[in-house]
C-alpha cells in the first residue's frame, strides 16, 4: 500500500465521484488529487455542483459511485454501516476542518465557545487550554473583542470569521472552504489570504469553493473549473486563468475580467 | 331559597350518588337509593316537585352552600362545626362508625390495638374526622376516595384496618363478599344524620321537619328503609 | 353568601403543609417529565425504530388515558402484587404523563433545529451522539421553554390529582377541613392564592429563562 | 372480569363519553378564539391592553381549573351570571385553556427565526399579513404539536367539571363503581373510552403535523 | 416644497444618521443621497455599520437620531405612532425591495411562490398573472427550470437570485442590496450586472452594500466608503478608486487592488 512512503500519498484523491439527487445527476465523475500542503480551489457557475463536492469530501452527501481517500484511508465506505461508520467518519472529520456557505454558527454559544466546543468537547481540551486557544484564533481572524458576543450579533464578515476560527480550532489536516470569503471585504480577503498562506506553510491542504478569480488565482496553487457535474479544466492558476485550453473556460473567465478593466 | 320560592319552581336536592346504598346509580343510570327515595317522599308531603341531583363529595358542600342546590339528603352528619355553616333538620337516622379488618386478623380487638396500625378512612367522612381527632401519634392515618377504594386497600393490604359507616360496608359485603369481617372495639360515637339547608331559612327548616314526622307517622318511613337497608332494619 | 375566614386560618399550617407536600412532588415531577421527555423524543427521532416503537406505545399510553386511571392502576391495580407507596406512584403517575406530553414539544422543536446545525456540527467531528447532546438539544430546548413552562404550570395544578390516593396535598388537607368546617369557597379561594403564589415563581422563571435565552435563538 | 356487567353499563359510559367529548369539543373551539384573542391582545403597542393580556394568563393559569368552575358556578349568579352546568362547563374551559393555547402560540411563533418576518416586512407585509402568510406557516408545526398536547389536556380535564354536577366519563365511572364494587371492569371500559377519543385527537394532530412539515421533505 | 420638482427630489436621502446597539454606536451621523435612476455603492471593512444603514434605510432598524426621506417623503416617523405608523411604513416598504445577505427564503414556499407571494398578497394581482410575472423574473435570472423546487434544494447562487427575483417582484422604485452578488459566479455577476443596469434605465434606483470592487466600480454612479460609523470618502467610483483622497481609503483600497496584479 502507498501509506508506507507517507510524504507521497495524496493528501485527499476524489476518484470518479457520482452523486444525484432524485433525477438530478450533479456530480458526474469527478476526479481530483490534492497534494499535501498544497490549495487547490474549484471555481465554476452556479449550480455546476461545486458546494456538492465539497460536502461529499467529508461526506455530508453520501456520493452513489467513486472513492474518496484522506492522506490515504478512503474516507467513503459502502461497505460499514451504522456504528461502525459512524466511528470511522468522526474520526475522519476531525481532522477535516469545513467552513460553510451559510456559516451555520451555533446560534446558543457565544462566539468564543462556538471556536472552542470541539477541542474541548472532542478532544478533551481542558477549558483554559482551549479558551487561550480559541481566543489566539479569533485575534488571527480579528475578533477577540467578540468573544462573548452571540451569532446573532455579528455582521455578515464577523460570522464568517468566526466560522473560520471554529474550523481551524481542531486544527485539521484539511480545510474545505465554500465560499468563505465572500462575505470579507478586501483588507480582510487580504487577512484570510495571509491565514491561508500560513497554514499552507504549516502543510496544511485547503480546498477551496470560490467566485472571486482574484482570490483563487493568488492564493492557490491548482485551480479546477467545473461545469454541469464534470471537471471542464485544471491547471495551475496562472495557466487556467490566463490561457485556458477550454473554450467554456475562457468564456466564464471573459466575463469576469472583463469585471476590471 | 326558602319555601315561597321553592314552591314556585323545583325542589333542589343534591346527594353523592357513589354512596350505596343511600345514594348510587344503578346499572340503567337511573340514580336510586335511601336518600333519593326520603328526598321523593318529603317533597311529596310538603306539596314540592323535586330534583335530585349528584356531585361529587368536594362539589356537595360547595353546591349547598353556593345555594345552587336547596338541601343536602345525602347522609351527611350533623356536627358542631358544620352548624356554623348550615342549618340541620332534626336526623332523620342515624349512622354508626364500625371497625373492619381482613378475614385473618386477630391482633385488632380494641382501640388501643390500633397502636403502630395504619387506618384507613373516607376523606371527608365522619369516620376520617373521628379518626384524624383520635390518632394523636398513636397510628397512621390513610384515606380514600371512597368506599371501594378504601375496601380495596383492606384486602391488598395498604391498611390493618379501616373505619366506616357500617350500614355502606354491611350492603357491600352482600354485593360482593370480600374477606373482611367486622370487629367490636367498644365505644365508637354514633352520629345523627340530618338534611343541611342554607341557613335562615326557618319555613324551609320547619316544612321539612314537619314533613319528616309525616313519613315517619304513616310508615313511609319504614318501607323505604326495608326496601333500601333491610328488611325491619333499625336505624332511628 | 357570607364569608368567614376564621377556620381557613386554623387550617392554615395544614394547608401550607400540603403545599410543602405537592411542591416538592413538583419539582420531582419537572426533573422527571423534562429530561424524560427529552429523551423520549431524542430516541424517537434519531435512534432506530426498533426502540423507538416500544416508546411510542408508551407516550400513546400516557397520552391517551386520564391520569387519574393511570394512578388507580398504579396504585390499586398493581396492589396484588406490589404495593408502591402513595406519593411515589403519584410522582410516577405524573411524570410519566407529563413526560409524554413535554417529549411531544421536544419532538417538534428537536425537528425545526434546522439541518444546517446538524451537519455544521458533524463535520467538526461530532458523533451523532455528541451532535444531538451539545447542539440539537440545547437548541430544541431554548425554543420549548414556554411549551414547556405551560406544561409544567399545568402539572402543578395536577398534583391535586393525588389526593384521591391519599396523599395529602394542599386540596387533599382542604377537602378534610371543608368537610368538617363546611366552608368551601373561602377554603378554595385561599388554595387559589397559594397555587397562584407558586405559578408567579414559575412564571418569573419562565420569563428569565426566555431573557436569558433570546438572543441564543 | 364480569362481562355481563360490562355489557350492562357500556350504554351508559358512552353516553357520558359523548358529554365528555361535547364539552371538550366545545371548549376547543371557543377556547381557539380566546387564545387568538390574547395572543392578538400581547402585540398591541399600548401597555395596558398588554398587561391585561398577561395578567389574564397569569391568574387563569395560576389557580386551579376545579377552583375556577366553582367560582363561576357559584358566584356567577350574584353578578347577574346564571349558567347551567354543563354551559358554564364549556365557557370556563374555553377561557380556561385559552390561556394555555395563547402561550403554546406565542412560543411557536417566536421559534421561527426572525429573519423571516423582516423579510416579508421589507416587502411591504403588514405584521398580520407577515404573520399569515410568513410566520405562522412556519410556526405550524409546532403549533400543532403543542396546542395539540393542549386539545388532549382538556379532554382529561373535562372530569373535572363533575364538581359543577356535570355527568361526564369519569364521575359516571365512579358513581357505577360506588355501586357495583366492580372498578376493575369499569374502568377497564372508561380508559377504552378515553383512548379512542385521545387517539382520534392525535391522529388528527399527527395528520396536520405530517401537512405542516411537507415541506421539509420533498 | 420640493416636491413639486419631480426629477429634482432626490429618491433617498439619508440625513445625520445615528444608531446604536446597547453601548456601541454603529452609525455616527451618516449622510447620502440617492438621485433617481443612480445606482450607488456602499463599501467598507468588515462591522462598519453597511448593513446597518442599509436596514435602517427601510427602517427594519430603527435609527436614533436624524432623517431619511424616499422620493420626499420622510421614511421614519418618530412622531408617529402604533397602527399609524405601521400603514406608513408598510406602504412605503412596498417600494423598496430588499435582498439580504442572507438570503431569508421563506422555507415553506416553492420558489415561484416566494417570488409571486407579495403582488399577490399585497397588490391583489391575480393568481395566474403573478405566476406569469414571477416566471419572467426567474427566467430573468435563470431559474425558470427550478419554479417549484422549495428553497432547501437550491444551491447557494440559486438562493440569491431568488432572493433578487423577490424583491424585483413588486416592482419597487429602490432596491436595496446586501451583499447581492456574493455567493454568484461571475457569468452571474456580469448578468446581474445588465439586469441592474436595465432596471437604472428603466429609472429604478439602487443602493448596494458590496465587498467586490470590481463590481462596485464597474456598475456604479456613484461610491461611497464607510468605516467605523462615518463616511470617510464618497466620490465618483472613478475617483474613489483610482485616486482616493484619504489615506483611510487608499490603505483599504490598496488591500483590494494588490489581489489582482
Ligand atoms: N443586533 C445587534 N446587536 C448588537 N450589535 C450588533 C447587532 N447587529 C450588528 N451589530 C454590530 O454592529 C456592527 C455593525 O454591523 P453591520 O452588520 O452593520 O456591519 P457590516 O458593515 O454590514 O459588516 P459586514 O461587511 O461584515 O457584513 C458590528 O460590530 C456588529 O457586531
Ligand atoms: N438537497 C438537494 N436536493 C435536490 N437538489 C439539490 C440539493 N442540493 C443541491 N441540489 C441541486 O444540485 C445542483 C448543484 O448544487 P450545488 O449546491 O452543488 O451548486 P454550486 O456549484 O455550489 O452552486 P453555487 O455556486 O450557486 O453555490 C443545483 O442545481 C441544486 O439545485
Ligand atoms: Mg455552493
Ligand atoms: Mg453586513
Amino acid at each position: 500500500m502507498s501509506t508506507e512512503h507517507q510524504t507521497e500519498t495524496p493528501m485527499v484523491e476524489i476518484r470518479n465521484v457520482h452523486k444525484r439527487f432524485g433525477d438530478l445527476e450533479v456530480l458526474k465523475g469527478i476526479n481530483l488529487t490534492v497534494n499535501r500542503g498544497k490549495i487547490i480551489s474549484v471555481i465554476g457557475p452556479s449550480g455546476s455542483g461545486k458546494s456538492t463536492l465539497l460536502r461529499s469530501v467529508n461526506q455530508l452527501e453520501v456520493i452513489d459511485q467513486g472513492k474518496i481517500l484522506l492522506d490515504g484511508v478512503q474516507v467513503n465506505r459502502p461497505d460499514k454501516k451504522g456504528l461502525a461508520f459512524e466511528r470511522h467518519i468522526n474520526h475522519i472529520r476531525q481532522n477535516m476542518g469545513m467552513v460553510f456557505q451559510h456559516f451555520n454558527l451555533f446560534p446558543h454559544l457565544s462566539t468564543i465557545d462556538n471556536v472552542t466546543l470541539a477541542p474541548r468537547k472532542l478532544k478533551g481540551m481542558d477549558k483554559n487550554v482551549a479558551r487561550e486557544l480559541g481566543m489566539e484564533l479569533l485575534d488571527r481572524v480579528g475578533l477577540a473583542e467578540k468573544a462573548e458576543v452571540f451569532p446573532n450579533w455579528l455582521s455578515g464578515g464577523q460570522k464568517q470569521r468566526v466560522a473560520i476560527a471554529r474550523a481551524l480550532a481542531m486544527q485539521p489536516k484539511v480545510m474545505l472552504f465554500d465560499e468563505a470569503t465572500s462575505a470579507l471585504d478586501p483588507e480582510l480577503v487580504d487577512e484570510v489570504n495571509r491565514v491561508m498562506r500560513g497554514l499552507a506553510e504549516e502543510h496544511m491542504t485547503m480546498l477551496i469553493v470560490t467566485h472571486e478569480m482574484g482570490f483563487a488565482r493568488d492564493v492557490s496553487d491548482w485551480a479546477m473549473f467545473m461545469d454541469g457535474g464534470v471537471v471542464v479544466e485544471e491547471g495551475t492558476p496562472d495557466k487556467l486563468f490566463s490561457d485556458p485550453d477550454q473554450e467554456r473556460t475562457r468564456n466564464f473567465l471573459s466575463k469576469h475580467l472583463g469585471d476590471h478593466h | 331559597r326558602d319555601l315561597s320560592e321553592i314552591r314556585d319552581d323545583v325542589f333542589q336536592v343534591v346527594n353523592s350518588g357513589a354512596y350505596p346504598p343511600f345514594s348510587f346509580v344503578d346499572t340503567q343510570g337511573n340514580l336510586v337509593g335511601f336518600d333519593v327515595d326520603i328526598a321523593e317522599a318529603l317533597a311529596e308531603k310538603m306539596g314540592v316537585e323535586v330534583n335530585v341531583q349528584s356531585s361529587p363529595w368536594n362539589g356537595i358542600i360547595a353546591a349547598l352552600v353556593g345555594g345552587r342546590f336547596d338541601a343536602c339528603i345525602c347522609s351527611m352528619s350533623n356536627t358542631e362545626e358544620r352548624r356554623q355553616a348550615v342549618d340541620f333538620t332534626d336526623p332523620y337516622y342515624s349512622a354508626g362508625l364500625s371497625v373492619w379488618v381482613q378475614g385473618d386478623t386477630d391482633d385488632i380487638n380494641s382501640i388501643d390495638d390500633f397502636s403502630g396500625k395504619r387506618i384507613g378512612s373516607t376523606l371527608g367522612e365522619t369516620g376520617n374526622q373521628w379518626a384524624v381527632e383520635n390518632a394523636d401519634g398513636k397510628w397512621r392515618n390513610q384515606t380514600f376516595q371512597g368506599l371501594p377504594d378504601m375496601m380495596n386497600g383492606l384486602t391488598t393490604g395498604r391498611i390493618d384496618a379501616m373505619i366506616a359507616d357500617d350500614v355502606p360496608v354491611l350492603v357491600a359485603m352482600q354485593e360482593n363478599a370480600p374477606d373482611i369481617k367486622m370487629v367490636d372495639v367498644g365505644d365508637l360515637p354514633r352520629w345523627p344524620a340530618a338534611i343541611s339547608i342554607q341557613k335562615n331559612h326557618p319555613e324551609l327548616l320547619k316544612a321539612l321537619n314537619s314533613a319528616l314526622k309525616e313519613i315517619k307517622a304513616d310508615g313511609t318511613y319504614q318501607d323505604i328503609v326495608d326496601k333500601w337497608i333491610g328488611e325491619g332494619a333499625n336505624i332511628q | 353568601m357570607e364569608f368567614d375566614f376564621g377556620p381557613v386560618i386554623t387550617y392554615f399550617p395544614t394547608l401550607l403543609k400540603g403545599l410543602g407536600v405537592g411542591s416538592l412532588v413538583a419539582l420531582v415531577v419537572a426533573f422527571m417529565s423534562i429530561v424524560g421527555g427529552l429523551v423520549v423524543a431524542v430516541i424517537s427521532i434519531y435512534i432506530n425504530k426498533v426502540l423507538s416503537w416500544p416508546l411510542r406505545f408508551f407516550i400513546w399510553l400516557f397520552m391517551t388515558t386520564p391520569l387519574l386511571l393511570q394512578l388507580y392502576f398504579l396504585y390499586f391495580g398493581l396492589g396484588e402484587w406490589i404495593l408502591i407507596p402513595a406519593i411515589l406512584v403519584g410522582i410516577l403517575g405524573l411524570g410519566f404523563h407529563y413526560m409524554a406530553y413535554n417529549a411531544d414539544i421536544f419532538i417538534a422543536t428537536i425537528k425545526s433545529v434546522s439541518d444546517g446545525q446538524y451537519e455544521a456540527s458533524r463535520s467538526l467531528g461530532f458523533g451523532h451522539g455528541a451532535t444531538i447532546f451539545y447542539i440539537i438539544v440545547p437548541q430544541a430546548f431554548i425554543r420549548a421553554i414556554p411549551q414547556l413552562g405551560n406544561n409544567m404550570i399545568l402539572m402543578v395544578k395536577d398534583t391535586s390529582v393525588l389526593s384521591a390516593i391519599g396523599v395529602a396535598e394542599v386540596v387533599y388537607a382542604s377537602q378534610y377541613a371543608i368537610s368538617v368546617t363546611f366552608r368551601p369557597f373561602e377554603f378554595f379561594i385561599v388554595i387559589a392564592m397559594l397555587y397562584y403564589l407558586i405559578n408567579i415563581f414559575m412564571e418569573l422563571g419562565q420569563a428569565w429563562l426566555e431573557r436569558q435565552t433570546a438572543y441564543r435563538r | 372480569m364480569d362481562f355481563s356487567l360490562m355489557a350492562e353499563v357500556t350504554p351508559l359510559l358512552i353516553r357520558a363519553a359523548l358529554v365528555t367529548i361535547d364539552i371538550s369539543a366545545r371548549a376547543l373551539f371557543f377556547g381557539f378564539f380566546v387564545a387568538c384573542g390574547l395572543v392578538f391582545l400581547q402585540s398591541f403597542r399600548f401597555a395596558p391592553i398588554r398587561w391585561f393580556a398577561r395578567g389574564y394568563i397569569s391568574v387563569v393559569r395560576g389557580t386551579p381549573y376545579f377552583v375556577q368552575l366553582l367560582l363561576v358556578f357559584y358566584g356567577g349568579p350574584s353578578i347577574g351570571l346564571k349558567l347551567d352546568p354543563f354551559t358554564c362547563g364549556v365557557v370556563v374551559g374555553a377561557f380556561n385553556i385559552g390561556a394555555y393555547m395563547s402561550e403554546a402560540i406565542r412560543g411557536s411563533i417566536e421559534s421561527v427565526d426572525k429573519g423571516q418576518a423582516e423579510a416579508a416586512r421589507s416587502l411591504g407585509f403588514g405584521k398580520v399579513q407577515t404573520m399569515v402568510s410568513v410566520v405562522l406557516p412556519q410556526a405550524s408545526a409546532l403549533m400543532i404539536r403543542s396546542v395539540g398536547v393542549l386539545a388532549i389536556v382538556l379532554v382529561k380535564n373535562s372530569s373535572l367539571v363533575s364538581i359543577i354536577s356535570v355527568v361526564e366519563l369519569t364521575y359516571q365511572a365512579q358513581r357505577l363503581i360506588g355501586s357495583t364494587y366492580k372498578p376493575l371492569e369499569i374502568f377497564t371500559l372508561s380508559a377504552l373510552m378515553y383512548i379512542v377519543i385521545v387517539y382520534a385527537v392525535m391522529g388528527i394532530i399527527e395528520l396536520a403535523y405530517r401537512r405542516a412539515t411537507r415541506y421539509t421533505t420533498q
